[in-house]
């Protein structure tokens, strides 16, 4: 029966074309083929509950169907690279903590070894040490979050308090640690400014023995639960070409079956001296998402373990001179965020600003990967893969 | 006839007021009725039908037919109506509310209307004697069962109505097939 | 006049059923403020318990531990500034909160919180209160309707297919219940919500436990269909916040929403009642045929003013526990002010316990009688409550298609079965 | 007041009687002629069972049972037909509807 001709255009072709070919998704003119009422555009933000700040998501939609999506970004934009330019290199570091808030850590090393790498200078093993402590610290806070807002996007709000009560704990550390609880300026150029505190290893064993049971309690509430495996099973699905043609990486390439990993494939830090595994998954849907981070968690707590135990003596600062003048030149060094590969490319022209410094957010790249995942899922799918995707909306908008 | 309503007899105080709950009750169906058929806009047309549907569940219950009462409520209030709202959303195009709102013919039909009218005013008055309040008092308390005795027998006998009754289920499989044929978009 | 009124109180059947318009109307009152005060402490508690649910505290500041809370927020709502959408349709925006709250506590009328406590009983009981509670879903259509936004009318659309959807298997459900009324010699069953309760009586069971595990099954396929008839979590699409900002009351604000939120808390209240008087034995104690010695009765009379002085202990606890800090000092009062008023009440029912069980015929035997009935109807509708909170706290929230597929394809068919089963199982029973 | 009788329920149908068919004679939207059609079959019951009052037996009663099984079907089908008319057409007026095909 052909007489309704939508069903060619619509529906049984947004599967297959979860190729990148956007020519078929025409948010301005109405589908002609296809005369229904049904056919809704809706603005999901910028002012949405679920859209992890001020994302704007158009979309169209048959009654609850996503025939297709467009992300309209740059609500949050403060032009955080054009700033590089007009700031010295140890003035720019506090800025890129404001990129991806709720990692700041991870943005501080990413930039920090940046810089090192321009200079050529190394820091010391302790320093590096202190650096992968806090990192992977990071790492979990960062899941934490995720996992938190993710949980309540789908409608369980519990979980959340949870997380926020746990994160407290390494909030406290880094507090102890640099003053700073969200946006931290933890390291610097060559090394870190301060010291550990006395009695800082006892205080994240103490971390890891607190919240080893936390993760499981976690999991109780969800990984078998029926409701929540039932909305994130085969939900989202982006396969491993995809991810590759699109650039996405961090958990969301990994639970797609990419083994992929920074700190394995090109370590920096001191990730080469420790142990640890790189959890992918098979079917690249949000449950798989789910568990994928919920393991790194997990092994983010062996590295720090690994870490604190063999943590070396030793200065924590490196040769850097007072002023920082790279040589002329450019670099682009990235390292593994929690939300992927975040890397900064910085062209020096022998000052002491950067002639031109460009980040490469992961949020940013894999949320060009929203539109494939949601096609032809749900409005309440739409909510669930913005979750599990995990954006930063200061990392997108910089 | 119990104790509680002897005393309340004994002590002066009439049963409710029968007379004025039926002229309220009709003028509210008769009234919403009128706005169903006038009012531009669906919606309002369905709010106005419910307060029909209501009012004439009223009068049944006035009649000493609480069942009937009961399924009017659930099916129709309840069931029919929110169907209908549904529909009124999807095909909710504000075209429809800016055009006329009857049709070309529309003296014609109002004139044959009207003609039915007197048709139904004739056969009142010359029929009055055959409508005649007979008075027959329904037992209220058994109503459902009895009504259930009728559609589907006592024991071992069939009722009078389990034939219509069997169907009447067959015509709603038959509407809920058809219905769900013809929306569904590919079949 | 005087005598119309006194006339009533030696009967034992609802005023509805006596034709006492006069006790009628009390009752109406009662019943209304009743179901506001428990809609007020409902808030309250839902609140406090998702709070310690979720490690945090809840509300702490209005009143000693929040329990002014509620009548602060009421203050608010109603104060607060009644925007109209411009592009509303009024008359309808309007009128849909008041669609709501009608059918919610219309419902009320036929709800037996004892064998002559109701307003009335309709022989067509559980029908006409189905009927009514779905009238419900009208208000939540229509105020979606009518907010002319998108995400209220796919909040709209959602719970009209949803309230249809579950009101089928929440129906046959029901009806497996009706069915087992008529266990009994004359084969005679009923729907009125005090004959269901006296069959239960009669039949020395309460239907949970009817020709186990069926009456559980169907109590536990109505208790998952009042939820979803009630949009509360797991079911809540029809306002599901992350996805459609606040569904079919995105645009209401102030007092009319909060008409919403208390139709919303009184129907909860109807549908539990509902399942407390179908499975649960509606007003009747726990083991009213096993332990029936009148002993056993003052046993059980004592509850409710055991309960209160409880709640009494708890609060007065409350109040020496609270930090002797001078801030506290009009917070601690008040709770102590408070403990005092519950152990007042308390008191009271306890004297009411023990002076009804002296004299057998008195007014004081009726009135505990009363006090015992609507204790254990609301001790039952309350562990239902608190399911709610419960639900809510812990589970996700199901996807609309998913909704849909396990009201029609799980627990339609297996209403369905229970239903036939229980024919079944009831002729080879008689 | 005087009592009521079955003369006065019968009015009252007639009246709705009479206002159904004006509705579904002249009103052009689809919806609001299916509602004019329950208006109609509202009647019926209503005189259905106003003489099962009069006659002191229930018969009536069923029968009205019976046209509210028949109005849900009707409404089903109709609503169905109506929503697969406006994909296709993009309207709801009855004098549109003028097409065997399509």
């Amino acid at each position: 029966m052909s007489v309704y001709k939508d069903d060619q255009t619509s529906d049984a072709s947004n599967r297959e074309h979860s190729s990148l070919d956007r020519s078929h998704l025409d948010l301005d003119t109405p589908d002609k083929t296809y005369l229904d009422s049904n056919e809704l555009i809706i603005n999901m933000g910028p002012q949405h509950p679920a859209t992890h700040g001020v994302l704007r998501v158009i979309l169209k939609l048959d009654g609850e169907k996503v025939l297709g999506t467009e992300c309209v970004i740059g609500y949050l934009h403060r032009g955080v690279e054009k700033i590089a330019e007009n700031r010295t290199y140890t003035m720019f570091a506090p800025y890129v903590d404001r990129m991806d808030y709720v990692a700041a850590v991870s943005n501080g090393l990413g930039y920090c070894e940046a810089v090192e790498k321009l200079m050529n200078v190394e820091a010391p093993p302790r320093a590096k040490y202190i650096r992968v402590i806090l990192t992977e610290l990071q790492r979990i806070a960062s899941h934490q979050i995720w996992l938190g807002t993710h949980a309540l996007d789908i409608g369980a709000m519990t979980p959340l308090f949870y997380t926020f009560r746990d994160r407290e704990e390494i909030l406290k550390i880094f507090e102890k640690y640099c003053g700073a609880r969200l946006t931290t300026h933890a390291f610097r150029i060559g090394g870190c400014q301060y010291e550990t505190y006395a009695g800082f290893e006892k205080d994240v064993k103490n971390f890891l023995a607190f919240f080893a049971p936390k993760i499981d309690e976690y999991e109780a509430l969800l990984t078998t639960n029926r409701i929540w495996v039932e909305r994130t099973r085969n939900v989202g699905v982006i396969s491993a070409a995809d991810c590759v043609a699109l650039g996405v990486t961090g958990p969301v390439l990994r639970a797609s079956g990419v083994q992929w990993d920074l700190r394995k494939a090109q370590p920096y830090a001191a990730y080469a001296e420790f142990d640890f595994e790189i959890p992918t998954g098979t079917n690249g849907d949000t449950y798989d998402r789910y568990l994928v981070r919920m393991e790194e968690m997990r092994q983010s707590m062996r590295i720090i373990e690994q870490a604190v135990n063999g943590i070396p003596e030793g200065p924590i600062m490196g040769k850097v001179p007072k002023v920082i003048k790279p040589p002329v030149g450019e670099i682009y060094h990235s390292i593994e965020a929690p939300k992927g590969e975040l890397g900064y490319f910085i062209v020096s022209d022998g000052s002491t600003q950067p002639y031109r410094l460009r980040v490469r957010p992961p949020s940013f790249v894999n949320l060009q990967a929203l539109d494939i995942m949601v096609r032809g899922l749900l409005v309440a799918d739409v909510v669930a893969v913005i979750g599990t995707i995990d954006i930063v909306l200061g990392e997108v908008d910089r | 006839m119990n104790p509680g309503m002897n005393a309340a007899l004994n002590s002066g105080m009439a049963p409710v007021a029968t007379p004025w709950f039926f002229y309220v009750l009709a003028g509210m169906a008769v009234i919403s009725g009128g706005l169903v058929i006038t009012l531009r806009n669906a919606v309002h047309a369905a709010l106005a039908l419910i307060v029909t549907l209501l009012s004439v569940a009223s009068l049944y219950l006035m009649l000493y037919a609480p069942f009937v009462t009961g399924v009017q409520i659930v099916v129709y209030a309840g069931g029919i109506m929110v169907l209908f709202l549904f529909v009124i959303m999807l095909v909710n195009i504000e075209r429809s509310s800016k055009e006329h709102r009857f049709n070309r013919i529309w003296p014609a039909g109002l004139a044959a209307a009207c003609v039915l009218l007197a048709l139904f005013v004739s056969a009142f008055v010359k029929g009055r004697a055959l409508f005649a309040d007979r008075g027959m008092p329904l037992p209220e308390s058994s109503n459902t069962q009895q009504i259930a005795t009728m559609l589907y027998g006592e024991a071992g006998k069939m009722g009078q109505y389990t034939f219509a009754f069997e169907i009447a289920s067959l015509l709603l499989l038959v509407a809920i097939l058809g219905a769900v044929i013809m929306t569904k978009k590919k079949i | 006049m005087p005598n119309f009124i006194m006339s009533y109180l030696g009967s034992t059947v609802t005023p509805g059923e006596a034709g006492n318009q006069f006790w009628a109307l009390i009752y109406v009152l009662i019943i209304f403020a009743g179901v506001s005060v428990a809609v007020i402490a409902m808030n309250w508690i839902e609140r406090k318990a998702l709070a310690h649910f979720q490690v945090r505290l809840g509300p702490m500041r209005v009143g000693p531990h929040g329990l002014l809370q509620p009548i602060a927020d009421a203050v608010k709502l109603m104060l607060k500034e009644d925007i109209i959408p411009a592009e509303a349709d009024q008359f309808v925006f309007w009128v849909a909160p008041l669609i709501g709250l009608l059918a919610a506590f219309t419902v009320y009328t036929v709800i037996p919180f004892g064998p002559s406590q109701a307003v009335s009983d309709m022989n067509i009981g559980i029908l006409f209160m189905l009927g009514v509670s779905s009238l419900g879903v009208l208000g939540v259509v229509v105020a979606g309707w009518a907010s002319n936004s998108h995400y209220p009318l796919i909040g709209a659309l959602r719970s009209s297919a949803q309230m249809v959807s579950y009101e089928v298997a929440m129906g046959l459900a029901v009806v497996s219940a009706i069915l087992m009324t008529s266990m009994n010699a004359s084969g005679t069953g009923t729907l009125s919500m005090i004959g269901i309760v006296q069959a239960q009586q009669q039949q020395g069971v309460w239907f949970i436990f009817k020709f186990f595990p069926l009456g559980l099954l169907a109590l536990i396929i109505f208790a998952i269909a009042m939820i979803a008839e009630t949009n509360r979590a797991p079911f809540d699409l029809a306002e599901a916040e992350s996805e459609l900002t606040a569904g079919y009351h995105t645009e209401y604000s102030g007092l009319r929403w909060s008409l919403f939120m208390l139709s919303e808390y009184a129907a909860m209240i109807a549908v539990s009642s509902i399942a407390v008087t179908l499975w649960l034995g509606g007003w009747m104690r726990p083991f009213p045929n096993l332990l029936h010695a009148p002993a056993w009765d003052f046993i059980f009379s004592l509850f409710p003013g055991l309960t209160f002085l409880g709640l009494a202990a708890i609060a007065f606890i409350g109040t020496a526990r609270m930090p002797s800090h001078s801030f506290f000092k009009i917070q601690r009062i008040g709770l102590a002010v408070f403990a005092a008023l519950l152990g007042f009440i308390a008191l009271l029912l306890l004297v009411a316990a023990v002076a009804g069980r002296s004299a057998d015929t008195s007014l004081a035997a009726r009135f505990n009688e009363g006090i015992g009935y609507v204790y254990w109807f609301v001790l039952k509708v309350a562990v239902f409550m608190y399911l709610f909170i419960w639900y809510r706290a812990t589970w996700p929230r199901y996807r609309f298609d998913q909704l849909m597929k396990i009201g029609w394809k799980v627990m339609l068919p297996i209403s369905l079965g229970v239903l036939v089963v229980t024919a079944i199982v009831g002729v080879i029973a008689s | 007041m005087a009592p009521i009788t079955t003369l006065h329920y019968l009015v009252v149908a007639a009246a709705l009687f009479v206002l159904g068919v004006v509705g579904v004679l002249i009103r052009r939207n689809v919806v609001i002629v299916l509602m004019s059609i329950e208006l109609i079959l509202n009647a019926v019951n209503l005189n259905l069972v106003a003489f099962s009052r009069m006659w002191g037996n229930l018969h009536g009663q069923v029968f009205a049972i019976f046209i509210i099984v028949d109005a849900a079907a009707e409404a089903a089908v109709g609503l169905g037909i109506l929503i697969a008319f406006f994909r296709n057409k993009e309207t709801v007026n009855v004098d549109e509807i003028d097409l065997l095909k399509w």
